[in-house]
């Protein structure tokens, strides 16, 4: 069976299956309950699981991810919602020195299959704080799993592929996205979360992306096949641990890397990719590995937003610079 | 076994608590033993009046983002007694942090609606220092902490306790019902206390945080958390704005005269959704908004003014003037100067970086590819 | 101006307010309206025989780690009455969150002391779910908000309020004066409130955090928190056994019950530095430590035992018993099995990722050079 | 005049500089009064300047950031003592939201002179949360400037031009190497805080490094000397902004590149270095640049921090690796 859903309701569909699965399963956070969210990712959980699986906590990050992880001591597997990407920095010290580290702690007695769902990225003419990236913060750290789905199949499965990972895996929601549907199968053995895809083949320079920007990254491929540019691009999914083989083999073939996100390029996951890309693939880059992201600024107001993300234009711009090196 | 959940309204912690009130729904005049409106009824017009351009600021940004002018707007509706109050309480000396509801408040101390911020062409709007007034918080709590620490300023300049009225100084926080449950507001709560912080807490409990009622935050009134930390907390009927005038007023006064912080607790209502982008009919009923229509902050001004021989002329030229500022602020909303990118490359440090401006060369080179091309 | 300040520790906020007290500094049984210790004498010696051994373990670790052999020890001296009080009321199914400094209540949970950590060789040490005792932590409060989480898993698997005395169970967990002033311990609070969860907190408030004297942390007791959040709050002599014991059994009954959360703040010193790598003389008096030496926890419950009977053999076979777990902890100190880094590159994920076993072969293969290579 | 101290001492000695010279300056965090700091960084200082500019605070981080945020609203220069690096992030919020921030926010009318000071690192044996190296979380900042000096001179003049700096500092200090003793020149006029610096000429490749790794750098290139390897080591002192025109300079002219610092591999700075050093340097590497960094773990128990940490060995290794590229 499959189904064409906006991504929203992907989630939502996976957080329902989740729930069905496992009664272990427990969501929670801001406004999750009768609202279902200010997305409604959430929307009708708390209705069909009630209030002790579906739970409206008082505003404290820190408190949810605390509490989250005291759940997970117990046996639970809290999904917990952070509502927007600038609200999980009060959380950031429980994330990083707790959800983190309480495996490696315990020499891997107590484990924390917590998910962290963080509706991210910008392009929705939001205010400040509402339109973030820092999808890099957790990739850094050891310990944590990162997950960031481009299409609503993926966003279907790799919520629920998250819920049954034993390890903690921040669940990067790429909300500009959350209204776009896509095919959803329903029912066909999903491939791990846990590899990258090429999402289109091409030969002539490789586009590196994931989440909101895979959309964008695929039309700048349509875009340059016009001119003649044949462009490959590829969905990493996995942002930690990285699956770079497919990348590497990608640029081994193509000589040209590109890598693209939102985030700011300044240790943006573009710095990693592009040092490992380098380490990896020395002699087939015909030129240094290009990185096409937000600015060095903070997240501007939203009037300018659209110039300050990576568009189609800039992406292309770094192919047409790449290939002439 | 389920976790004890208690989501309705009625239930909200301290619903029956008394409250201060000088001035109750039908607009009568209430005797409190401690607590009192010093102004007499000219005053009260001049309240009044702020209550009208406050809203009518708010009923304007509604309907400015209703047409497509703002991006998002967090309606005030009803609690415009407890900002006009509050604010009409602060000195010229004093300064304030607010929240993104606070537009009677910024109204109050001649700040400019917050159209630029919503509207996504700038990030805050005015010059705080010109004013007294913070830019607006959009993270949950984490100014309660910057208040605290700017009333330590005051307290290290030395213009806090010399009886000077126009010298002595204090500081007033905003935050909501919800915003009580962050850390940070607690650790205000304590730094204040334990720094004799001159800051005066004001809690618009407007008995919701987005669609999560009060009873999910705590299970006692808020005012109950300062006396956990070592200062007073008082509630007041926040639809009351003599009562929020009175004891705000008192409050900043005890803090100029160095007696440290005071946690208000206004009891109030938000009768519109949390803002533009919010459904409220999903977790609430409209009865309940019914009801609290009955206690609305500017009928029951009236109600006193017009019992007490002020004239019909006054609430008419009030009304030309609230439709006055409406205009004035739609025709401020369409001037507003859209953003700059290149410009704010300049704004991340006060002196520029080599790294940024390369980008924002970069960035330049690259929009001037297409200018004067169509989109 | 100056900000007020005030760092003594005599005026320690509620240094004068009653507390909970069931014996005396000199050994003598007291009566509480409300609490009362159950047991007979032979309840006393039990709990005088934990509190002998809880401080010989510290005394233990403490020589250790001046011998060299530990990196750092965090002497639990003088508040083993607070520990071992608290910790004996704790039923098989309960749960405790630790801090660093918790070495008598694991011992009374049957955890061996934590060498492995403070010796470098373990970031943990124990299994947690085998002794309901959680790793330590470090991160100061952030544990309380484990505990609640916990709390809440009790609430949600029924083991709560059942009537069942063998299933109910419930959650302490331990912080200090300190932490009480970090958001965490604050949401903990909060949280737990509007949970109802089964959760005692409990605070042995041992006058400082490293050099920063309570004072600074607080100007009323932190037992008064709990009000401000909806919960009750009780201050007990931390230097009394009985009355700990007495005090955190009813409060983890109510727990248990279904009756929500608790504060416990239990007023005792920290007799030692902060650390071993702590000076406490730069900033305490001499003095002042003498003054609690007469409240020491333990002397009183012997000075209360000896004068009531129990003969001089009971004490000798204690002291030769302690001697006898000084000698052990000595032999399983230096048996601690060093770490091997290679193995922990296993343990970063329950599934190991291609990236680390890259490094970790990295890492053997270049380890492997150095191998019979004196360095 | 000159003398030589330790590196605590030096700091010491810079704060009572900048408290001396600046009244609106004040010290606050944990324990920097009476006991001086757990390091003795602020000793004498309460004494000295009194308790109303050398403020012990209450044990709440995100409070102490929040707070001086606060004082730097009312126009003063606050210097916040984090007490180890692994208790910054409860106060990350505060950081990243709003001291980085609200320079941007207020276009430029409100100034955020804090200096955050952060002992960090590892190697001295201590317990979980004390030896990390969280200094990229706050380099991928924007708005957030960082500096990390080595030396004792650079100790002692850095933490003045950090206070004299109008934007916030996170300022990164050494703590293995507090008791280090190098010569401090009081009076010179010191070198700019936003430039990298030659510590050590050489021919054959070039190290990359900054704080406690500049001295572990040195003594690998003295080992190498022996075997008649000639290393450059490069002290980046501040990491961001980063100044790698001297870096770029010196790989044109070596051909290899070897970054090292202690934070884990994935997304340390070294990812940053290795992307825009190859950007900048293509045609001119002979081997992709190395990076010699702690491993993807969480730091371990501090018996095994040793291997855990880079070392001369390590360095020398991928130094051979990279000459045998
Ligand atoms: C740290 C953080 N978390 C979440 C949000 C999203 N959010 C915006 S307003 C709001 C509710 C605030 O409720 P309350 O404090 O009662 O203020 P009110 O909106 O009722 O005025 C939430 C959850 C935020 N802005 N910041
Ligand atoms: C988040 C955090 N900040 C700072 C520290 C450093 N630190 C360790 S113990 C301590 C004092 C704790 O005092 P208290 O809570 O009273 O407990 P006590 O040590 O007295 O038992 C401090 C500041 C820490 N471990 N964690
Ligand atoms: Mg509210
Ligand atoms: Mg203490």
């Amino acid at each position: 069976m499959s189904d064409k859903l906006p991504i929203a309701k992907a989630i939502n569909a996976g957080l329902r299956a989740a729930l069905e699965s496992d009664e272990k399963v427990l969501v929670m956070g801001e406004d999750v309950g009768p609202l279902g969210g200010v997305f409604r990712v959430t929307d009708g959980l708390q209705k069909d699981f009630g209030e002790s699986r579906v739970m409206d906590t008082p505003l404290a990050e820190s408190g949810i991810v605390g509490t989250a992880i005291g759940l997970a001591f117990r046996g639970y597997r809290p999904i917990v919602e952070i509502q927007f990407d600038g609200f999980v920095y009060p959380a950031y010290d429980q994330i990083v020195s707790q959800v983190a580290k309480l495996h490696f702690r315990s020499s891997g007695a107590v484990r924390m299959p917590i998910v962290i769902r963080i509706p991210y990225g910008g392009g929705i003419g939001a205010v400040e704080h509402h339109s973030e990236s820092p999808e890099a913060q957790f990739v850094m750290t050891a310990g944590l799993k990162v997950l960031a789905p481009a299409t609503a199949n993926d966003a279907y499965w790799m919520i629920q592929q998250a819920v049954q990972t034993d390890d903690p895996v921040v669940f990067m929601e790429p909300k500009r996205r959350y209204w776009e549907a896509g095919e959803v199968d329903l029912d066909s053995e999903p491939m791990s979360p846990w590899q990258s895809l090429i999402r289109r083949d091409g030969s002539d320079a490789t586009l590196i992306t994931y989440g909101p920007m895979v959309t964008t990254c695929l039309e700048a491929a349509e875009a340059a096949n016009e001119d003649g540019v044949d462009l490959e691009v590829i969905d990493l999914r996995t942002l930690s641990p990285l699956d770079l083989a497919p990348v590497h083999e990608s640029v081994r073939r193509t000589g040209h890397a590109i890598v693209v996100h939102e985030a700011s390029r300044t240790l943006g996951l573009g710095a990693e990719v592009a040092a490992r890309v380098t380490e990896e693939c020395f002699y087939s880059l015909e030129s240094p590995v290009q990185r096409v992201t937000g600015y060095d600024t903070p997240y501007p107001p939203s009037r300018v937003e659209d110039d300050f993300l990576p568009g189609i234009d800039r992406i292309l711009d770094a192919v047409d610079h790449a290939r002439a090196y | 076994m389920t976790i004890p959940v208690s989501a309705s309204v009625e239930s909200a912690p301290g619903a029956d608590l008394p409250l201060v009130q000088l001035l109750s729904p039908e607009g009568e005049r209430l005797q409190h033993p401690e607590f009192h409106f010093d102004g007499d009824d000219a005053a009260i017009r001049s309240l009044y009046r702020d209550l009208v351009m406050s809203r009518r600021i708010d009923n304007e940004a509604f309907a400015l983002q209703r047409h497509g002018e703002l991006g998002l707007w967090p309606q005030a509706l009803g609690q415009e007694a407890a900002q006009v109050g509050s604010a009409r309480a602060l000195r010229k000396q004093d300064y304030a942090f607010p929240t993104y509801r606070e537009h009677g408040v910024a109204y109050c101390l001649g700040v400019d609606p917050a159209l630029a911020l919503f509207r996504g062409v700038s990030l805050g709007g005015w010059v705080p220092a010109e004013h007294g007034f913070a830019l607006i918080s959009i993270i949950i709590g984490a100014h309660t902490l910057h208040a605290t620490g700017y009333a330590l300023g005051l307290s290290l300049d030395g213009v806090v306790g010399t009886g000077d009225p126009d010298r002595d100084a204090a500081v007033i926080a905003y935050f909501g019902d919800g915003a009580s449950s962050q850390g940070d507001v607690n650790e205000a709560f304590d730094f204040a206390a334990v720094n004799h912080a001159p800051v005066v807490f004001f809690c618009q409990n407007n008995q919701y945080a987005i669609s999560v009622p009060v009873s999910r935050q705590m299970t006692v009134p808020v005012a109950q958390r300062a006396a956990g930390f070592g200062f007073r907390g008082v509630r007041v009927d926040g639809n009351d704005v003599l009562a929020c005038q009175a004891v705000t007023a008192a409050a900043l006064q005890q803090a100029r005269d160095g007696g440290g912080p005071m946690l208000i607790e206004a009891v109030t209502y938000r009768m519109g959704a949390h803002t533009t982008s919010d459904d409220a009919s999903r977790y609430r009923d409209a009865d309940e908004v019914e009801e609290w229509k009955a206690k609305d902050p500017i009928a029951r001004v009236e109600a006193y003014l017009r019992s007490n021989g002020t004239i019909d002329q006054f609430f008419t030229d009030i009304a030309a003037e609230a439709e006055q500022l409406g205009e004035d602020i739609r025709a401020a909303c369409h001037a507003l100067p859209e953003p700059d990118l290149a410009a704010l490359f300049d704004q991340v440090y006060t002196e520029q970086t080599d790294e940024l401006k390369e980008q924002q060369a970069a960035y330049v080179a690259w929009r001037s590819q297409y200018e004067g091309v169509e989109s």
